[in-house]
């Protein structure tokens, strides 16, 4: 009885991401081209024909913004929690902080987004709020995964070059950011995934319905997450609604894979120092 | 060369970024909370426990009783879900799969978390309520139960990845022990390593019951969004998060109802915050 | 009573016990010894069956149990029960002193209240337990010191009534007062169950034991009477191992 | 101008932000999406629509919200062209000085149902008392509407608070009388729309621009006696009917004006035609 | 030179060392030994100041090297320079060979190439490492043997020049030929380093210490001549370790 039920659930995960990505590739395979890659939404009712290209775009560039202006912030927040700050009471703050802050719904992330960059700011509904606004929701999970990454680096490298007297900067910069490397890229590709995937926060700082022209900060864009929401909420096209989460989930489905690789792969350099 | 410029360069920039990520935060908080303010003041608790919600009536009345309820109902009932079959997974993948098993499945739950809620949303509007609708015979069927079981799935990863940590991180010895006595996996796995792992599932499930509070794609398009008091898990409600991405957009910053919906912020935002703290302290209180 | 006949055993390719072959009697207490590594676990591990927990174990030979070889037996756990088993480092299970006792006999379906309360105070008493924590059964078994706790750990295995009581190293953590308490214990036990203990300690060996077998590189080198083996060794390999 | 709280129209602006940012009903937006697009399409650049302009890339923007946020996204800024299907209200009017109020055409709230739903046989014609009946969550099941009718419950789907569509039925049918709560809001007219077509016992005011756009999916009842055709409509027989406007700033700027000019010339309100509304030339 | 006085050190509040006091002359090595637990590490990392990464790592007393009391130069990095330090297990940073060696020089500002060359060459010799090595110098050092390595380890530290060397069980990973050869690189750095090394080989002291130290519980129990020490050991405490 207690094995039924632990094998169950155990094949019930895997029988809900294949009837997911089943779905997903029976309903949606068939959107999927060339054109429905590289057109913009067309037809009497735009996004009934064409295809997903601005939405494409609208997401990378939110995504480039988001990282651009977390990935920095992050790692040194990371580097100062493992290398200075360490046990100190800040650092236990900031911790704590951190922590706090990666429960906070994305809704609310949004919701702050919309009331100081959209409107305090006065950037609009544009590109640059929403990337802010995503690079406030990844924020604390990257100084998390940069933080751990850094953690896991064989404490006897720090040893040795304490041992020899050589700063903790001169340390990292020649041996732990090397090695640590594969692992900081592979918490920047999950949160990017993270935020390619966000709908809340950018649906009130960012998104629009439709958007012609060129990509630029201050004026709003079209994501695909939304542009999944509107096309299945706004009934305009489930076939292409399922062909756009196909392409969306595919997108993060790389991204994680590659992070997943990244840390899979060179998992070992980083503890063990053979 | 005893001191290096660099090196103290670094560490400030470090702290500074770190405090900025603070401050970030505080004012996160600041800001959904100062934006009410005015109607917290106005109101008080009539705006919490409130039961009718008319932001366009003349007068308009707030209360967000309705919504708190339906958040309780989508969030505990995809617990009820989620936390018996995250916690056998987790586990099953621990104690029972064959390593290449255990592997496969800890790498479909990894993918699973990357899967973005609007794509939940997305598949249970489209695949679970038209079945709901058929099979109970009712005549619409988004509904708190929708919801809850699209958000079951969501959480299950976080459940699953926390047992199975809780479990694995108990030494080899506690089951050596047991199974020198002749007793069985199972006899063991009950008696002697879920007692060792209760805390860190009870920790699992309560996070990702903050989190299934949270979310908000999946029980927008779910819940059904109507505007009475659920009484159950199979009525229609309006939660918390789905109310403010639904009205923040249309309505005047600085007008009740905006003010209204960053109430609904705030009380989203102590409920979650809540129990991430009482976990930290939970936690923290445990090691020592 | 056990009997091992050209008993061999591998972690997945590695092999660490080459063509064992041992005897041990029911009413003696044997004694193991031998360099780190050199198999002494893994034999005592293969007795009772736990060894094939570790994935990749193989093992082939025999080993008889009161005239039944333990690997013709379909499940393990029939013959771990009848060979309790004493780890180095005492475990003390997330539960109460009583429970931790109790832990075997309710899995094998003892669950009349008396009978419970029966097998808790014999078996404590048994392993001069009883006095110290008469008042604190319902307490968790890890506020024991190790010594007490290393005592419940071998009172656990009693409750299940083995016919074997194997001992890996049981007192290489604890202080000597302790060692002196399970050491008597023991030699009280020996006069009913064949107990084999793995031991650093030559004088424990001295102590304790009737036979005493030396191992190296996961063969038995040589077997005899304790004393004999560790005065007047035969084998050079013994030797130098004595003497270093 | 980006939006912000503060119109900033009057700010000296950086000359290079040349993109129309548009927003509001979420009736209009589709047509005014496809403009758009029609648009973009048809010039490329700015240099295209007018030789006067600089060779820049033509970049609009549409988002919908409903006419509430149409209006009040007009009123401060955020949009440069708000779009609304109602009336726009006196007091709406006054903080509005400085902007134009365009009617383009006119759009019915028809009653719409599942194409299956055994009323449109039963009782293809409600009177409006009934529709009033309906929304208020007074009869509660289509047997209680008509005894022949199955004894299901009807499933009302309105739209949110902040769309015309609900401010406009209000003031035809309701009157003042509150919606039922059971209600279900649904943010967009594309989304009620959806609704009544999965729902065989769902009931909503759909606009006859949706009903055309998804012919066949949706069945709708006449009120009082008249259907709504484009003829009652326009006489008025037809009572529940809404106007659809633009807003547009009295300064707009040149590359604006463009544009709401397209959307006002005989292509864009022939789009309006196509897409299931009444054009404003034809009243 | 070395001067230990009244030295206590703390992890969080657990005191590891209770009032040490001891010297170590320039040209000797001093060897210590203890049981398991003793001390010995947290000795030889108070020294040269490693043991303060631990965090709530506390200590009391003068270490006083040079005429300096470590304890009151502001920052540890210029002790650490002094005091070199050598670990159980051979670390390899993650680059080549011969920027392992240049590590250190290169943060002290050493960036003339020539000079590079020259700090390579002149410390793989010492270490007599540049024969085995010197065609791989760009191979990763991972690539190294244990003994090799070790070697590698000590070069690293020589080549920024430090006054102390301090070895923890430098060669309990290495097979003899390995510890031969670093035994007989120490014995030549004797002559001019202060050489302090932590073993558990009591042979090992005995070839290469001139002094040695016995430690117990967080204690120096007995110090003395080598010889002397291991033959006629003054104390119980050393007594019993030397005869377990
Ligand atoms: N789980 C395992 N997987 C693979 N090899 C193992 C495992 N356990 C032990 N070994 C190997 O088997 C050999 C014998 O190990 P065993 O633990 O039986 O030695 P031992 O005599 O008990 O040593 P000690 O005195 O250190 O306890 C060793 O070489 C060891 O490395
Ligand atoms: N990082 C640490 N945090 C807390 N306690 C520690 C830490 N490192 C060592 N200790 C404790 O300090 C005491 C002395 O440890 P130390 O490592 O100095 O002993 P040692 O003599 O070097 O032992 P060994 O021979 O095993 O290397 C031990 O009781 C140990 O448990
Ligand atoms: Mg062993
Ligand atoms: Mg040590
Ligand atoms: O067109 P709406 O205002 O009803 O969205």
């Amino acid at each position: 009885m207690g094995r039924i039920c632990l094998w169950g659930s155990g094949l019930a995960v895997i029988a809900v991401l294949l009837a997911i990505m089943g779905l997903l590739l029976a309903r949606g395979g068939g959107a999927l081209s060339w054109e429905f890659l590289t057109a913009a939404p067309k037809g009497l009712i735009l996004g009934t024909e064409g295809g997903i290209y601005p939405a494409i775009l609208g997401t990378v560039s939110l995504v480039a913004v988001a990282s651009l202006a977390a990935a920095i912030p992050a790692l040194l927040t990371a580097i100062y929690l493992v290398e200075y700050g360490k046990t100190s009471t800040v650092a236990h703050g900031i911790n704590f902080v951190i922590q706090a802050m990666i429960g906070i719904p994305s809704i609310l992330t949004g919701l702050f987004g919309y009331a100081f960059f959209v409107v305090t700011l006065g950037f609009g509904i544009s590109l640059l709020s929403g990337g802010l606004t995503l690079a406030i929701m990844i924020l604390p999970t990257l100084v998390v995964l940069m933080r751990d990454a850094l953690q896991a680096v064989n404490d006897e490298y720090r040893l040795v070059g304490a041992s020899l007297g050589v700063s903790r900067r001169y340390l990292l910069q020649r041996v732990i950011l090397p090695i640590a490397s594969p692992h900081l890229l592979s918490a920047v590709l999950l949160a990017m995934g993270y935020a390619a995937g966000a709908t809340a926060p950018i649906m009130v700082t960012a998104a629009v319905v439709m958007s012609r022209g060129s990509i630029d900060l201050f004026s709003p864009v079209m994501a695909l997450p939304f542009h999944l929401y509107i096309l299945f909420s706004q009934h305009i096209s489930l076939d292409r609604a399922y062909g756009t989460a196909l392409v969306l989930v595919l997108i993060l489905l790389a991204l994680n894979l590659l992070s997943f690789y990244l840390r899979s792969r060179y998992g070992k350099r980083v503890t063990s120092h053979d | 060369m005893l001191s290096d410029r660099k090196d103290i360069m670094l560490k400030w920039c470090g702290l500074l970024c770190a405090a900025g990520s603070v401050l970030v935060l505080l004012s996160v908080y600041m800001f959904i909370a100062g934006e009410s303010l005015p109607l917290w003041r106005e109101l008080g608790l009539s705006l919490l426990f409130g039961g009718e919600w008319q932001p366009l009536d003349n007068p308009p009345r707030f209360g967000l009783l309705i919504m708190l309820v339906s958040t309780l109902w989508s969030a505990l009932g995809a617990m009820v879900i989620a936390a018996p079959l995250g916690i056998c997974c987790g586990i099953f993948l621990a104690e029972y799969a064959p390593g290449w098993l255990s592997a496969v499945i800890r790498t479909v739950l990894y993918i699973l978390t990357g899967i973005p809620s609007v794509v939940y949303g997305f598949l249970g509007a489209s695949v679970i309520v038209p079945w709901y609708e058929r099979v109970f015979g009712v005549p619409s069927g988004e509904s708190l139960f929708c919801a809850s079981l699209v958000l079951a799935v969501m959480v299950v990863p976080y459940i699953v990845s926390g047992t199975y940590a809780a479990f694995r991180s108990i030494p080899a010895a506690y089951r050596e022990a047991g199974y020198v006595l002749g007793v069985s996996q199972l006899y063991i796995t009950a008696k002697v390593l879920a007692p060792l792992a209760g805390r860190h599932m009870v920790s699992a499930v309560t996070l990702a019951f903050g989190r299934a509070a949270g979310e908000t794609m999946a029980v927008l398009m779910l819940a059904g969004n109507t505007l009475t008091l659920p009484l159950s898990w199979f009525s229609k409600g309006e939660p918390l998060s789905a109310l403010i991405a639904l009205e923040i957009g249309t309505a005047t910053v600085g007008s009740p109802q905006y003010q209204a919906l960053f109430a609904a912020g705030v009380v989203l935002l102590f409920f979650v915050s809540s129990i991430n703290f009482s976990m930290y302290y939970f936690n923290n209180r445990g090691r020592n | 009573m056990i009997n091992i006949r050209e008993f061999s055993a591998f972690y997945a390719d590695k092999q660490v016990l080459h063509s064992v072959t041992a005897a041990f009697s029911r009413t003696d207490i044997t004694a193991i010894i031998g360099p780190s590594g050199c198999g002494k676990t893994t034999l005592l591990k293969s007795i009772n069956r736990t060894a094939e927990l570790v994935p990749g174990f193989r093992a082939s030979g025999s080993i008889v149990l009161d005239n039944q070889d333990v690997y013709c037996v379909g499940e393990p756990a029939a013959v771990r029960r009848q060979a309790g088993m004493v780890l180095q480092k005492p475990v003390a299970l997330p539960l109460s002193i009583r429970e931790n006792i109790l832990f075997g006999p309710k899995y094998y379906g003892v669950n009349n209240k008396d009978e419970l309360e029966q097998v808790v105070t014999a078996t404590l008493t048994q392993v001069g337990l009883w006095n110290e924590v008469r008042d604190k059964l319902h307490s968790p078994a890890r506020e024991l010191s190790g010594g007490q706790l290393q005592r419940l750990s071998i009172g656990r295995s009693l409750a299940v009534h083995p016919k074997v009581l194997l001992l890996d190293e049981p007192c290489s953590s604890l202080d000597i007062k302790s060692t002196r308490l399970i050491e008597a214990l023991l030699l009280e036990l020996s006069a009913r169950l064949t107990i084999i203990i793995v031991t650093h300690n030559l004088a424990q060996a001295r102590r304790v034991a009737g036979q005493t077998i030396f191992m190296s590189e996961g063969r038995i080198i040589e077997t005899g009477a304790t004393a004999q083996l560790l005065e007047q060794p035969q084998d050079p390999l013994t030797q130098e191992f004595l003497t270093f | 101008g980006c939006g912000s709280s503060a119109p900033t129209a009057n700010q000296p602006q950086p000359a290079k932000d040349f993109s129309i940012k548009i927003g509001g009903s979420s009736t209009l937006a589709p047509v005014v999406a496809k403009a758009a697009d029609d648009f973009t399409e048809k010039y490329k650049t700015w240099k295209k629509v007018k030789d006067a302009f600089a060779d820049d890339p033509i970049a609009i923007f549409v988002a919908t919200g409903g006419s509430g946020f149409g209006v009040k996204a007009a009123t401060n800024g955020t949009v440069d062209i708000g779009l609304v299907s109602r009336v726009v209200k006196e007091e709406e009017k006054q903080k509005l000085p400085n902007h134009k109020l365009h009617t383009v055409g006119y759009d019915a709230l028809t009653i719409a149902v599942h194409p299956q739903n055994p009323v449109v046989k039963v009782k293809p014609n409600l009177t409006k008392d009934e529709v009033k009946r309906i929304f208020s969550g007074e009869i509660k099941t289509w047997k209680q509407l008509d005894a022949s009718l199955p004894d299901r419950t009807i499933v009302v789907a309105i739209r949110d608070l902040g769309g015309g569509a609900s401010q406009a039925f209000d003031e035809a049918v309701m009157k003042g009388t509150p919606i039922a709560k059971e209600a279900i809001q649904m943010p967009s007219m594309g989304a009620l729309a959806g609704k009544v077509q999965d729902n065989v016992d769902a009931v909503g005011y759909v606009s006859t621009g949706l009903v055309d756009q998804n012919k066949g999916k949706i069945a709708v009842l006449s009120v009082d006696g008249f259907e709504p055709t484009n003829e009652n409509i326009v006489s008025g027989k037809y009572s529940i009917s809404r106007p659809l406007i633009l807003i547009t700033k009295a300064q707009a700027d040149e590359r604006e004006q463009q544009f709401s000019n397209y959307l006002l010339s005989d292509t864009g309100l022939k789009l309006l035609e196509e897409m299931g509304f009444v054009p404003v030339k034809a009243k």
